[in-house]
Order: structure tokens, then C-alpha cells, then sequence
């Protein structure tokens, strides 16, 4: 018990101090560019959190970067780097779109979206598995082959003949019911979910028992009776729900568009930031949880960030960047610990 | 007057980072011009030893002194500067570079940024070569070539360092009789040379037969020096082992019962695309210890790698109990009542990242009891499961949540060794079961097979320890380049017979 | 106009726009045959394509600009060798870091040092001359990078040097027990790799296009990574992979005015391309056996 | 600044006006700065505080909205972008006290607090599409270029527009020298608005193929085409087209003086100046305000234009920008446009005004194709009145 109390607070403690540098720095940017720090995260704050609004929205750009994080997870505990996650998001945004059309039922537009979600991840699965094509590079290719392919879509056989600036609408009767009135919708408690599930699935399953062997030790996995091929493509598809369903919650629970914009600029980018929330979450899906609504604050401050203090929303993007390379530190606790034993 | 050792170790301290304590204070010293044996069990440290006095490693206390003025190694740099040169028990070549390359690296003798001289440095090395007569081919590269040659290159590579001190950590090991004489050879003609050397071996004879003085190491400290030609087999066995009998296992007579696992006429390519295996045809009874002895790297891997269904046969066929497992995954081979203790404790029989609890069900995984609703794991069977195993093994461990990387090797060792007994097989095939573990756990291993041998099961063991294989078999073959030269009874031959079936000599 | 006709403009484009990928593919390759893997290029051609033209500006020099370019790779490969090579870290995650880093700064950057948003027009005066030709301007910087990865190639398999950076990605356990500095070669092949995608950066901010945009980069830096692994990590055929990456790219937009197929098909043929490449030609080429790996020696 | 965003008004302002900026931001020298312009100089005019919000991504526009219309003391808040209008239309609908405008946006059910301002870009087009079509035949070239971003419909009443006037221009030609000549346009959606190389390469494409003039509607992507044009000419040893380029939005022409001819204004500052205006003094309405040619609302920039955009600066960028170009005074900016213009005969400038006459009194009727297909009839049309049928 003690050990696993222990497994658990030291990355806790990693991924905070990476967080106050990720602050620290970027105050002093702030400050070399004329702004004033404390005034930027006071309105940062007051902004994601200060409100019943901001809160709600501090969860809802929580919710698509959750989900993403944890396709990156999931495949990370596998020994993977699957950043695939972006194409998957696409894929399943337009799927939800186009069956909800067909049939308008939230429940089918959510699983036909982490369906599409998840086949757009065997591609780079079976490149890996069978073509030993290293996912880095398989999933960056296809990442924008996802995008023009799904552009395609989106400006061609589903543009919306009334308004041409998006894709066709998903029905009123498939939209995710909203929460309490704000414009957070079920879409937040489908990605609390997922999440379990996931964390479900890696620890008390069989499955998982597997993928995270193989992710460790993949000659010892198959020793053990797994089947270390197996376990990729699973993470693969497991990751590919995940997304997919991520695309869907966007399209179908994000007032007001529920469409794809032309540009699909409501879309993108979560593959991305969920690299980020998972490398901080320390690709554990209740770390993910937490840096999920961490990221999601950081966005939802940022426009009280720029009424209150003028500063440019992209100085969000910087700590988040610095944020990560911290994280990239091994052992960044010890480092800080020794330089503490040093100037003592 | 005392004249100065070339080398002075002193009071040699060396504690890993993961809290290992290597060497407890050694010392140790070496004369100018002598072959110096460094004898000692798996662990004693040897190795570490060699590390510090090459640079590779710093001790964490102790001075070192080369021709009476001490010295501090930084890097391996620093010790060759000195002359000190050593070959590594584990090859450090570039695979894809060729002989030349491989040797010339780092000492290419002109600037970073101009053209490497490659004629001027073929002259320079084959000059070397003829000296030794020591031939290696310099142009293909090292991967494909066998290891008695990847070693020549290794020690050429030091001799074109023009080291004064070479250092060989158990060169014997992956050497046939005759590529050892041809080894004594160049030892011997390097001495005369005015060379200084040092040899690691576990092997008496050898030690005997080719050193001047011989140094005996045991758990991290140091028990002793004495000249060779004070030395027998029975002296140093007892300063290495700490006592004077050596192991012996009770293994009362048995008749074998019927055939569990027959393999027929199998062939088994290795890594490089190699036949590794070569038409081998054994049965192993139930009831029996089947040994297979030999040099390691002779395709004992391959052969064990086949019948527990990691690699793929090439032709023929492998039968358990009667099924023709050939090429089945793992998975169905331990339903069908196999277990396996494989060499390779670290990368293969153990995920040392996870706990105890979960590497005591690694392979059993899906097995019925452990098994919950919608494909779970009950953890709290695996918990008890784990529970059991250490309390009847004996398994020193933190905690069952505590990672298997924590164990000490004996520990990880033995927690395979009851995990795998826990699939209740009906073939062990146990590949290397005591390599790199203490002589209490050496013993209680060994027992054990003989104890699963007397319950009627079949094993199978690979061993490159030939006392351990003649000790505890029933029958026992001896493998060379990927076949049997011979089948036989244990107490029906002579060491030197199975020394010569060793080297290829097949025995009619 | 026939497609045939064209082929000198198409020429002198492609030869334009394989610049940046091939430097950064052979900086990339020198990186993972000393064992570096760092998939954080892109970013590094984003922050300095815009620290390059500020220097360029700054300085009144575009030779100083290019340089300052290099520089500033340089800068960030010295925090992702720190990282990987000295403190032993995680190759895959610095490089994420640095390209997220990159698409906040570089944003804000424009905006904060010029008051411009989302784009900013480099000045005449500091780019790069040019040989202008009736069929588009020639950059000097063909030349360069021809030279550059002739002598790339050239070190890495003729010199002493290269013979020790290959031996840092094979097994550097073997160069390390000759007495060789692993981690200096290491970090400094990881420093040279992020310093050519550097001059690459400044290459398209300060000469190809005389921009910096928010968008600088725009994928080259992950295609120059896919273009590395085709390569086989040789320079040479990065230069050959580099150039038909620049052409396809091209000939998709003269191909594309002709609207046979819907233009997101033609845009998406170079990614298809890559991947059918690398899936069929993996099997021969090989990566460094230690690309990736820390190297501790204890 | 500390109390920038509190709620205590300030005391020498008359009020607030709020305005939310799309993701291409301040600073774009184009949609962008031309609502600020307008914007700022109503504030001034109004004795208004000016409050500006940013947006990174599309997903922002509904809480940027809403968390100024929870405020509730601005006099009006105006959205830039049609990317907005689903927003917008929520966030009015719950907020229905509130006033706000949209730029671009247009929804039938959108609530009667928001004014939907839109712009007849196909207008504007037109107008410099003849300036293009003239100049081609007068040169004796047979083609001109247009290099656009991602192919979003909003673009097709830019390229139709742009092809409309292109045929109208030749056709004016013909009829005025009694030649037959004929103009092709070449056209290219690069896919982005963001990569400046693929802009260069698509206009180096159309000039190879012998493009004689280059309208750009790409954003980011249009940097890339001034370039191209700009090495065309330099590799002639000239530093003044033709070939030229056409900016688009804002009064471009001084970014690439000497390259770029006009620009395609669309002036979204008049828009926000006549929403604020609306609201300050109480006769705001909500619902649909097009701004064609006859309102102002678009056109083809003058040198005048030119002056007020870039006066519209911050003045340590405008002196920046001067050096940058290599000009010593504004003065000499604005000679050096003059000049570019002159390059061009007089009888142009005056058959456009003609045209645009034509179109204020509705005599002539630019197409606005609003989908695909609408696009590829004009395409295939085979002159300007066949486009208007
Ligand atoms: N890098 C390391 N980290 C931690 N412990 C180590 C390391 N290397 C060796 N050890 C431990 O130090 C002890 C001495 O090991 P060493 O390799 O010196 O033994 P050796 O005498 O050479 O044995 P062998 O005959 O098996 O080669 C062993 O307990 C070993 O497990
Ligand atoms: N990384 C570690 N974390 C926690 N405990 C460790 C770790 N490494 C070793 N230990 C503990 O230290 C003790 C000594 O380990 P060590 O490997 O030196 O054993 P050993 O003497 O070599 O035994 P053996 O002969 O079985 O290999 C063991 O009981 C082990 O549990
Ligand atoms: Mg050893
Ligand atoms: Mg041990």
C-alpha cells in the first residue's frame, strides 16, 4: 500500500514543480514584454474559476483534450507513441455527423463516432505490427491525410446547402443534453468516464495486464502468453474510441456549432494539447483527469486574461510548451532537491 | 627490497546506485609482466573490479596506484592513457562495423575531419597480426562473424593501443578446447612480450594452466593471493565457495515412464538467419531429467526458444503429450501443461517493473481462478496467489507490491522457479536455472528439479555449468553447432570425453 | 502551357522548397546516428525562422541572420541534448515540448516584437540576394545545402569523426570502453542536427519566403523526419528524398488548376507517398541499433 | 491599467464598446485591423472605451462573447467573423438586453438585438477583376490569376466576383479597340491561410503559365503571392509590375509598394463605425445591413484609402514599416503607389468607375454564387452576361 502511495505522490510532486516553472518562466516572458505577471494569472484565475461559467467552461475545453490524452496514455503504457490522436478526433466528429443524419439518436452518434474513431487507428497499427513502421512517423503521415481527407468532406458532399460556412447540423434529437443550463454538456461525464474505463481496463483486466506488460517488457510479455502484437493494435484501438469519441462530444455537445466549421477549426488541435495533458497527467488516467481541467483553466482564463490584463492569449501556449519540456526532465524532484542540499 | 606492484588496488569500495555492494574493500595487486588470475563466483565482483581499474566505473572508496603514483580515472580514457587496456566479458564491438573499423575507432591517427587512411591502417594492423599470427578478416562486418573471432578483434583492438596491461573478464567462456589453446598461445607469447595480464575465469584448470598468481574474490571481498604454482583445484575451490564440499544433490534412481516431449528432426534458424539448429531428434520421459550441456551460443537458445513456442521452426516437429505443439504460441503450451524457467530472468522470465504480485501470475493470467467478470482480474486471488509463493519458496522479498527489479537475483530467480512449478506442468524446461544466484538458492533449485522428477514430471535443462548438468541429469546430451554429439548417461562417461564432445568431437 | 514546359519552374521551386527539408533531414540524420531521436523540429524551425529574422533585422545582415538562426537551433538542441544525452531523459517527450512551445511563441512573438498578427514581412533589404531567373528566383542556399550535405555525408562516412558519431548510435558501450566521450559526441551531434533545421528556419523566414508567419513551418519539420527514415540515414538520399518531397509538393499545385481530382486528394499525396515508402522499404534500411537510448554506463 | 476590466466605469469615458476579434487577431493588416480601424475611430468619436478580445480558437468565440454580455455594460459588442454567428446568435438569445453586431454573419433566426453586416464582396471583386481582365489585354496577355486559401464558400463570391469582372474588363477592351481577345483565369485554393510557401508557389505556377496579374485571397498564404510577383519582377530587373498583384480587405497596396496595383477593400470599418454609431445614438436595429458598392461598404482602394489605413498604425510600426520598405517619409510611400498606379493607361481607372457606376445603379448584377455549384457555372460561363443570367 505504502509503495503504491509513494508510486503515486512523486510524479504527483513532478508534474506541479513542472507546472511552476511552466508559471515561472512564463512570467518572466510576461515581464520582458512589458506585461505584468501577477495581474495576467489573477485574471487567468478569476476567469476559469472565479465563476459558475468559467468553471463550466474551463470543463468543457477540459473534456475533448481528456479524451485525446488518453488515446496518448494508453498507447504510452503500451510502449507506443501514438500521436494519432488528431486524425481520430477528425474522423469521429465527421462520423457522428453524417449517422446522427441518418438516424438521430445520441447513443448511435457517439458509437458510430468512436467506431470510425477507432478504425482510423488500425492503419498505423498494422504498419507497426506488421511493417514495423514506427508509429511516430506512421501516425504523423496520416494524421494529415486525416485532415484533407476529412476536409474533403466537410467542404464537399456535407457542406451545409443553407450555410455554407459548416457542415451539415447534427439533429436536435442527437445533441448531448446540457448541464444544468451552462453550455457544459454530458460530454464532460462521458470523458470522467472514459477515463475510468481506461484506468479500468489497464489495471484490472486481463487485456490490460497485457498491454502494460508488453509496454514494459515485450519479450517478457510474450513469454508470459501475450501476445505483444496484440496489445499494440488493441491500444491503438482502444485509443481510437477514445478520440473518435472526442470528435463526437464536439460536434454533438459543444453549443453552438454542432457541426464541423469550414476550416474545421472547431476540431483541431486536440490531438495535440492531449499529448500534453497526458505527458503531465504522467499517463495515468486519473493524472489525466486533473491536467485535463488544469489545461482546460488555462484556456478558459485566457479571455478575462485579455480583458483584464491585455495580455496576448498565445503566452497560454508558451507555458504550456515549457510545461511539457519540464515534464521531459527525468527525476526533475531530485534535481531541485540537490540544489537545494547544495545552496543550503 | 620490495619492488613496487605495477598495479595497487586499495581498500576498494564500490556501492552501485541501487544500493548493490559490489566490493567491500578490496585489495589487490599485480606485477609487472605476470598473467594474474582473478578468480571467483557469479557476483563476487571480478567484474566490478576490472570496471574500476579500466575506467568504466569509479570505486566509491579506494585509492588506486599504477607504478607507485596514484592515479583517478575518469573514463576509460584516462586508463588507457596509462596503458591499461581490458576486453569485456560482454563484447563491446559496433556490429555493423568491420574488424578494422572496430579497431581503429577512436585511434584513427590524424585529425577528426581528414580521410581515414584505410591502407596505411591495414598495413599497421596486419603488421600486428602477423606478429601474434592472429588472424581476423578486416573487412566484413563483426556481426557476421563467429564470437572466437569477434574476440581476437576485441583484444587486437587493445594491442593496437599498445597497452601495457590487458585485461580479459572471462575470455573462456565462449571458446572451444582448441580456441582456448590458440588464446594461451598469444597470452603466453604477450607475456614474453613484457605484457601484463590479467584473467578472469570461474574455470580452475584454466587458471592453473596459464597464470602466475591467482587472486580469489568471494562476495565483494577479497580472500586471498597466492602464487599458481602453490595452487590445485581443491584450494581454490574451497577459498571461492567459502567451504570445502562441493554441491551434491540427492537424486535417488528412478525408471523413466513414458515419453512426454519428442522433438524430431528440428531445424531452427537464429537471429542472423543462421541454421542454429540442425536436425536434432530427442525424447525427454516423464520422470527423467534430460541435460543438455555445451558451450553457450551453440543453439541451445534456439533449440529451447522453439519447443516453448518463442521462435519459429524451420522444419520438422515438436510433440507434448502427444499434441504436436510446433509453432503454437506460449499461451497453449502452458495449457498443455509446460513450464518454463528461462535464462534471461531480467528481459524475459520477470516484467521487473511490475510487483511480485503481478509478474506471480505472468502466464497464468487467464487461468480460472484468477479470472472475474468482463475479462478482470481478481486481484485479491493473485494476492494470495503471490502470498503462497513466497511463503513456500522462500522468496526474500520488500512486499508482493513491490517491484520484481527490488528482489536480489537468488530472490527473482526463485520467485520463477515457483511460479512456473505453480502451472502445474508436466514438462519443465529450465534453461541456465542457477546462473548468477548464491549457493544456498544454487542448492535449493536444484533440489527442486530433482524433487519435480521424483513427482514424475519431465524436464528438460540447459545448462553451460557441467557440473550441474551432470549432477542432476538422467540422461544427458551435449550440444555443438547445433547438434547432439552424443547422448549418454551421465555416470557412464569421462570429464574429458564430454570435454571433447565439448569441442565438436562426436562420440560414437 | 504544357506540364512539359514547365519543368524548369517546377524545377527551380522544388529545388527551393527541398531546402529546409533536406537540411533538416541531414542534421536529423547525423542526430540518430549518434542515437538522438528528436521529433522536435518542427518547432525548432518555427522559433528560429522567427529569432532569425528579428536578428536579420536587428543587425541589418542576413548573414547574420542565418547564422542567428543556426544559433538558436543550436540553443534548443543544447536543452534537448542536456535532457537526453546528460540527464539520460526521454528522447520522444523534450521534442513534443519544443514544438508546443513553438506554436505559442512564435505567435506571440510577432505580435509582441513587430505588432503584427499572424504574419510578418521580412524587408527586402535583409534577405538573402537571390539569382533571379525568369523562372523564379535561385537562393544561394541550394548551394549550401548541396555542400552541406556532400560534407555531412562525406564526415560521417569517410573521417575519423564520423566513424565515432555512427559508433555513439550503434553501441556506444563499445566507444565508451576505447575511451571515447559518448555524451560529447552525443550532444553535439544532437546540437548539430537542431542547428541545420535552425538554418532552415531562417532559410524560409529571411530567404525562400521572406516571411514569418504563425504557421511558419508548416509540417516540414515532421515531413523532413519521415524524409530521414526513407533516407536510410544517409545524407545523400535524404538529399534525393528531400528533393522529391519539394517536387511532388510542387507538382501538386501545378497538377491541382487542373481539378481532375478534388485538390485535398493532391495535397494528400505526399503523406500517402511517404507512408507506402517507408512501409515497403523498412524492411532493408535500419535505424541506428541504439537511436533513442540512453546511454548510462553504470 | 490595473482596473482595466473592473466593473467601476471610468469616469471621462461616455460608455463601452467591446470588440471580439477572429482567429487571425489584431495585426493581420487586413479583416482584423480594418474593424479595429473602425472601432477605434468610433470610440474616439463617441468618447467610448474600447475593450478588444482575442480568440485562439473557434471554440472560444461562445465564452468570449458570453463573458462580455455577462458584464452588461457594454453599448454594444461587435463580433468579426462569420465564424461567429452561431455564437453570437446564443449568446444574443440569452442576453437579449444586450446589443451586438456581427460582421459577415448572417442566420435567418438570428435574435432582433444583433445588426448582421454584410459585405457584397463580389462587388468589389468585380471591380478589381476588370482592372485585371483591362490590363492583361492592353499588355496583349491572355491570362490573370487568382490564389486563394481554403476552399470555403464564402471564397466563391470572391472568385466569382473576380471572374466576372475579369470578362466584363476584356470585353470593354475589345469593344474599345475593336479587338477579339480573351482572358483565362487561373485559379488555385491552396488549402491554407496560413502557409506563406504554398501562396509563393501557387503564383509562381500562375506566372509561369503566364499570369499577367495575381488577385490574392489567402490571408497568410497571400504574403506568399506578393512575393512571388515581387521576384517576377525582379528577375526583369524591374521593381514595378505588371505583372502585378491585387491585395484583398484592407488597402494592402502599401505592404509591396510598386507590386501590389489595388486592393479589393472591403471595408469592415465603416461597418463597425455605422453599428456603434447606431447604438450610440439610439437607433439601432437589429437584422441584415449589406454594404455593397452603392453603401461604401466595398470597392477598390484609392490612394486615400491607402493613407488611412496605414496612418491607422501604431506610430512606432509605421515608422518601422517605412524603414523596413526603405522609404525615408510617407511621402515618398505615397509617390512611389502614385507611380505604380500610372503604370497602368487612365481610360482603365475610368471604364472601372464606369463599372462601378454601372453596378451602384443596378444596371449590372455581379453574381454571388453561395455553393459549388454556383461556383462551376460561373466557371464555365462564357462571358460576364452569361454569368449574370
Ligand atoms: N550496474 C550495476 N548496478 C547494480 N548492481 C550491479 C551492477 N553491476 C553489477 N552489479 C552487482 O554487483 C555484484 C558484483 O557483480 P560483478 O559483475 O562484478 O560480478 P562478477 O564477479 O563479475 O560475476 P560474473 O562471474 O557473473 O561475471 C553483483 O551482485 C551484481 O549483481
Ligand atoms: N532497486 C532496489 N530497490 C529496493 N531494494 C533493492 C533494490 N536492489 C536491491 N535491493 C535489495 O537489496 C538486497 C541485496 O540485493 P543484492 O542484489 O545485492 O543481493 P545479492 O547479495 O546479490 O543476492 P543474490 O545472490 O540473490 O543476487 C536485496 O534484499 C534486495 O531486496
Ligand atoms: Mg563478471
Ligand atoms: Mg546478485
Amino acid at each position: 500500500m505504502n509503495e503504491k502511495v509513494k508510486g503515486f505522490l512523486k510524479p504527483l510532486a513532478e508534474s506541479l514543480l513542472a507546472v511552476f516553472i511552466g508559471f515561472f518562466l512564463g512570467a518572466i516572458i510576461l515581464l520582458a514584454f512589458g506585461y505584468s505577471p501577477f495581474e495576467a494569472y489573477y485574471w487567468l484565475l478569476r476567469g476559469s474559476l472565479g465563476s459558475a461559467s468559467g468553471v463550466a467552461s474551463t470543463l468543457s475545453y477540459a473534456t475533448p483534450i481528456m479524451l485525446t490524452a488518453l488515446t496518448f496514455a494508453i498507447s504510452a503504457r503500451t510502449g507506443i507513441f501514438n500521436i494519432g490522436a488528431e486524425g481520430s478526433v477528425y474522423f469521429g466528429a465527421i462520423a457522428a455527423i453524417i449517422f446522427t443524419n441518418v438516424y438521430g439518436n445520441v447513443l448511435f452518434g457517439l458509437l458510430m463516432g468512436m467506431l470510425v474513431g477507432a478504425m482510423w487507428g488500425l492503419p498505423a497499427a498494422f504498419l507497426k505490427v506488421f511493417r514495423g513502421v514506427h508509429e511516430v512517423i506512421s501516425t504523423i503521415m496520416l494524421n494529415w491525410i486525416a485532415w484533407y481527407a476529412v476536409l474533403y468532406l466537410v467542404t464537399g458532399p456535407y457542406a451545409n446547402p443553407s450555410d455554407p460556412n459548416k457542415t451539415i447540423l447534427v439533429p436536435e434529437s442527437a445533441r448531448l443534453p446540457l448541464l444544468g443550463g451552462s453550455n457544459l454538456s454530458v460530454g464532460f461525464i462521458l470523458a470522467i468516464v472514459a477515463s475510468i474505463i481506461v484506468y479500468y481496463i489497464l489495471w484490472h483486466t486481463e487485456l490490460g495486464f497485457g498491454m502494460r506488460a508488453s509496454g514494459m517488457n515485450p519479450k517478457g510479455a510474450e513469454y508470459g502468453g501475450i501476445d505483444p502484437k496484440k496489445a499494440i493494435i488493441w491500444s491503438f484501438v482502444i485509443g481510437g474510441f477514445a478520440s473518435g469519441l472526442a470528435g463526437a462530444v464536439e460536434v454533438m455537445g459543444r453549443p453552438p456549432t454542432y457541426a464541423i466549421s469550414q476550416g474545421m477549426a472547431n476540431i483541431n488541435g486536440y490531438g495535440f494539447d492531449g499529448i500534453g495533458v497526458a505527458l503531465v497527467g504522467r499517463n495515468h488516467p486519473l493524472g489525466i483527469i486533473l491536467a485535463a481541467m488544469f489545461f482546460g483553466m488555462l484556456r478558459a482564463g485566457t479571455t478575462m486574461m485579455q480583458i483584464g490584463a491585455g495580455v496576448p492569449l498565445e503566452i497560454i501556449y508558451v507555458i504550456q510548451g515549457i510545461i511539457v519540456v519540464a515534464v521531459a526532465i527525468p527525476g526533475l524532484i531530485d534535481i531541485f532537491r540537490n540544489l537545494r542540499r547544495v545552496r543550503a | 627490497m620490495e619492488e613496487v606492484p605495477l598495479i595497487q588496488m586499495k581498500n576498494i569500495v564500490k556501492v552501485y546506485s541501487d544500493g548493490t555492494k559490489a566490493l567491500k574493500g578490496v585489495d589487490f595487486s599485480v606485477k609487472k609482466g605476470e598473467i594474474h588470475g582473478l578468480l571467483g563466483e557469479n557476483g563476487a565482483g571480478k567484474t566490478t573490479l576490472m570496471k574500476i581499474l579500466s575506467g568504466m566505473i569509479k570505486p566509491t572508496e579506494g585509492k588506486i596506484y599504477i607504478n607507485g603514483e596514484e592515479v583517478h580515472f575518469k573514463s576509460p580514457a584516462d586508463a588507457l592513457e596509462k596503458g591499461i587496456g581490458i576486453v569485456h566479458q560482454h563484447f563491446t564491438l559496433v556490429e555493423v562495423f568491420n574488424a578494422l573499423e572496430n579497431i581503429i575507432l577512436g585511434m584513427e591517427g590524424h585529425s577528426l575531419f581528414s580521410k581515414i587512411d584505410v591502407v596505411k591502417a591495414t598495413e599497421k594492423l596486419q603488421k600486428l597480426m602477423d606478429e601474434l599470427n592472429f588472424q581476423v578478416p578486416l573487412d566484413i562486418p563483426v556481426e557476421k562473424l563467429p564470437v572466437g573471432v569477434q574476440q581476437r578483434i576485441e583484444i587486437l583492438k587493445m594491442l593496437f593501443r599498445d597497452v601495457d596491461i590487458l585485461i580479459l573478464d572471462e575470455p573462456t567462456a565462449v571458446l572451444t578446447p582448441i580456441e582456448v589453446k590458440e588464446l594461451f598461445r598469444v597470452l603466453n607469447l604477450l607475456k614474453s612480450q613484457g605484457k601484463t595480464i590479467i584473467f578472469i575465469s570461474h574455470k580452475l584448470k584454466e587458471v592453473i594452466e596459464i597464470t602466475d598468481r591467482v587472486t580469489v574474490l568471494r562476495k565483494g571481498e577479497l580472500i586471498g593471493t597466492i602464487d599458481t604454482k602453490n595452487a590445485t583445484p581443491q584450494v581454490l575451490a574451497k577459498m571461492m565457495v567459502g567451504r570445502e564440499v562441493v554441491l551434491r544433490v540427492e537424486k535417488p534412481p528412478k525408471e523413466p515412464g513414458a515419453p512426454i516431449l519428442k522433438v524430431e528432426n528440428l531445424w531452427v534458424k537464429g537471429d542472423r538467419g543462421e541454421d542454429a539448429v540442425k536436425g536434432l531428434s530427442f525424447e525427454v520421459h516423464a520422470g527423467e531429467i534430460f541435460g543438455i550441456a555445451g558451450v553457450e551460443g551453440n543453439g541451445q537458445t534456439e533449440l529451447i526458444d522453439a519447443i516453448t513456442g518463442l521462435r519459429t521452426v524451420e522444419r520438422g516437429k515438436i510433440i507434448l503429450n502427444g499434441k504436436d505443439i510446433t509453432d503454437r504460441p506460449p499461451r497453449e503450451l502452458y495449457d498443455l501443461g509446460l513450464a518454463h524457467i528461462p535464462e534471461d530472468r531480467i528481459n524475459m522470465g520477470l516484467i521487473v517493473d511490475m510487483s511480485v504480485a503481478e509478474n506471480s501470475i505472468l502466464g497464468l493470467q487467464w487461468r480460472e481462478k484468477f479470472k472475474g467478470p468482463l475479462n478482470s482480474i481478481r486481484w485479491n486471488a493473485v494476492r494470495e496467489h503471490a502470498k503462497k509463493l513466497v511463503e513456500q519458496f522462500d522468496v526474500v522479498v520488500p512486499g508482493i507490491n513491490a517491484p520484481a527489479k527490488s528482489l536480489s537475483g537468488g530472490n527473482q530467480q526463485k520467485l520463477i522457479v515457483a511460479r512456473e512449478v505453480s502451472k502445474e506442468p508436466v514438462l519443465i524446461v529450465a534453461s541456465q536455472p542457477t546462473r548468477g544466484v548464491d549457493v544456498a538458492s544454487t542448492e535449493y533449485i536444484r533440489n527442486y528439479l530433482v524433487k519435480l522428477r521424483n513427482e514424475n514430471k519431465a524436464v528438460l535443462l540447459v545448462s553451460a555449468d557441467l557440473d550441474e548438468v551432470t549432477q542432476l541429469s538422467d540422461r544427458m546430451a551435449v550440444m555443438y553447432e547445433g547438434e547432439f554429439m552424443g547422448i549418454v548417461k551421465p555416470e557412464e562417461v569421462t570429464e574429458e570425453e564430454i570435454g571433447m564432445m565439448m569441442g565438436g568431437i562426436r562420440r560414437e | 502551357m504544357s506540364l512539359g514546359s514547365s519543368i524548369v519552374p517546377i524545377l527551380v521551386t522544388s529545388l527551393m522548397a527541398m531546402v529546409p527539408i533536406v537540411l533538416t533531414s541531414v542534421g536529423a540524420v547525423v542526430s540518430e546516428r549518434a542515437g538522438i531521436v528528436n521529433i522536435g523540429y518542427e518547432g525548432i524551425i518555427m522559433i528560429s525562422a522567427f529569432f532569425g529574422a528579428i536578428l536579420a533585422e536587428v543587425s541589418g545582415s542576413w548573414f547574420i541572420g542565418l547564422l542567428g538562426g543556426a544559433f538558436v537551433g543550436a540553443l534548443l538542441g543544447m536543452l534537448h541534448g542536456f535532457i537526453t544525452v546528460y540527464l539520460k531523459g526521454d528522447h520522444i517527450i523534450p521534442g513534443i515540448g519544443i514544438n508546443l512551445l513553438a506554436m505559442g511563441l512564435v505567435p506571440f512573438g510577432i505580435v509582441a516584437y513587430w505588432g503584427t498578427a499572424g504574419q510578418h514581412q521580412v524587408p527586402d533589404t535583409v534577405r538573402v540576394p537571390n539569382w533571379n531567373t525568369t523562372y523564379g528566383n535561385i537562393s544561394p542556399m541550394i548551394l549550401v545545402t548541396l555542400v552541406i550535405t556532400f560534407v555531412t555525408y562525406w564526415v560521417l562516412f569517410k573521417t575519423p569523426l564520423g566513424l565515432r558519431i555512427r559508433a555513439m548510435g550503434e553501441n556506444p558501450e563499445a566507444a565508451d570502453a576505447i575511451g571515447l566521450n559518448v555524451e560529447k559526441y552525443r550532444f553535439w551531434a544532437a546540437v548539430y542536427g537542431a542547428a541545420l533545421a535552425g538554418l532552415a528556419g531562417a532559410y524560409i523566414s529571411i530567404d525562400w519566403v521572406g516571411a514569418v508567419t504563425k504557421n511558419v513551418a508548416a509540417g516540414r519539420g515532421f515531413i523532413a523526419l519521415a524524409n530521414m527514415v526513407f533516407s536510410g540515414w544517409n545524407p545523400l538520399m535524404a538529399l534525393v528524398g528531400g528533393f522529391l518531397f519539394g517536387f511532388f509538393d510542387t507538382l501538386a499545385i501545378w497538377v491541382q488548376s487542373s481539378q481532375v481530382v478534388p485538390w485535398q486528394f493532391v495535397q494528400m499525396l505526399p503523406y500517402v507517398m511517404t507512408i507506402i515508402i517507408v512501409a515497403g522499404i523498412i524492411g532493408k534500411v535500419r535505424p541506428p541499433k541504439w537511436d533513442g537510448r540512453p546511454y548510462k554506463r553504470e | 491599467i490595473s482596473d482595466k476590466g473592473e466593473t467601476t466605469s471610468t469616469p471621462q469615458y461616455k460608455g463601452k464598446i467591446a470588440i471580439v476579434y477572429d482567429v487571425g487577431g489584431r495585426g493581420d493588416l487586413s479583416f482584423n485591423d480594418m474593424a479595429y480601424l473602425g472601432a477605434s475611430k468610433a470610440a474616439k468619436d463617441f468618447n467610448l472605451e474600447l475593450v478588444e478580445v482575442q480568440s485562439a480558437k473557434e471554440t472560444d468565440y461562445l465564452q468570449n462573447l458570453e463573458t462580455l454580455a455577462q458584464r452588461g455594460e457594454y453599448e454594444i459588442i461587435i463580433a468579426v467573423g462569420f465564424m461567429m454567428t452561431d455564437a453570437v446568435k446564443q449568446v444574443a438569445a440569452k442576453y437579449p438586453d444586450q446589443k451586438f453586431a456581427i460582421i459577415d454573419g448572417f442566420d435567418p433566426e438570428m435574435p432582433d438585438n444583433v445588426m448582421m453586416i454584410l459585405f457584397k464582396e463580389n462587388e468589389g471583386s468585380a471591380l478589381v477583376g476588370a482592372l485585371a481582365g483591362m490590363v492583361a489585354a492592353n499588355d496583349d496577355k491572355d491570362k490573370v490569376g487568382i490564389v486563394l486559401g481554403m476552399e470555403i464558400p464564402v471564397l466563391y463570391k470572391f472568385e466569382a466576383g473576380y471572374r466576372f469582372g475579369v470578362s466584363w474588363g476584356v470585353d470593354y477592351y475589345n469593344q474599345k479597340m475593336g479587338t477579339n481577345k480573351k482572358v483565362d483565369v487561373i485559379y488555385q485554393y491552396t488549402g491554407t491561410f496560413t502557409d506563406a510557401a504554398k501562396g509563393k508557389a501557387a503564383a509562381q505556377a500562375q506566372l509561369q503559365q503566364g499570369a499577367w496579374v495575381i488577385y490574392q485571397v489567402a490571408g497568410g498564404t497571400g504574403v506568399g503571392v506578393f512575393d512571388a510577383v515581387a521576384e517576377a519582377l525582379k528577375a526583369q530587373g524591374k521593381d514595378m509590375g505588371p505583372p502585378f498583384a491585387i491585395g484583398v480587405d484592407s488597402a494592402q497596396d502599401w505592404i509591396k509598394p510598386g507590386i501590389i496595383i489595388a486592393s479589393m477593400m472591403k471595408r469592415v470599418d465603416v461597418g463597425v463605425y455605422t453599428a456603434v454609431k447606431a447604438a450610440v445614438e439610439g437607433t439601432f436595429k437589429g437584422g441584415v445591413v449589406e454594404l455593397g458598392l452603392k453603401e461604401g461598404g466595398v470597392g477598390i482602394s484609392t490612394i486615400e484609402d491607402v493613407k488611412e489605413m496605414f496612418n491607422s498604425l501604431p506610430e512606432d510600426t509605421k515608422k518601422q514599416k517605412l524603414q523596413e520598405l526603405g522609404f525615408d517619409s510617407e511621402d515618398q510611400l505615397f509617390a512611389k503607389l502614385e507611380e505604380t498606379r500610372k503604370q497602368v493607361p487612365d481610360w482603365v481607372w475610368q471604364a472601372i468607375d464606369e463599372l462601378k457606376q454601372k453596378i451602384i445603379n443596378g444596371e449590372i448584377q455581379v453574381p454571388a454564387p453561395m455553393d459549388k455549384d454556383g461556383i462551376e457555372k460561373i466557371r464555365n460561363a462564357n462571358d460576364w452576361t452569361e454569368m449574370m443570367g
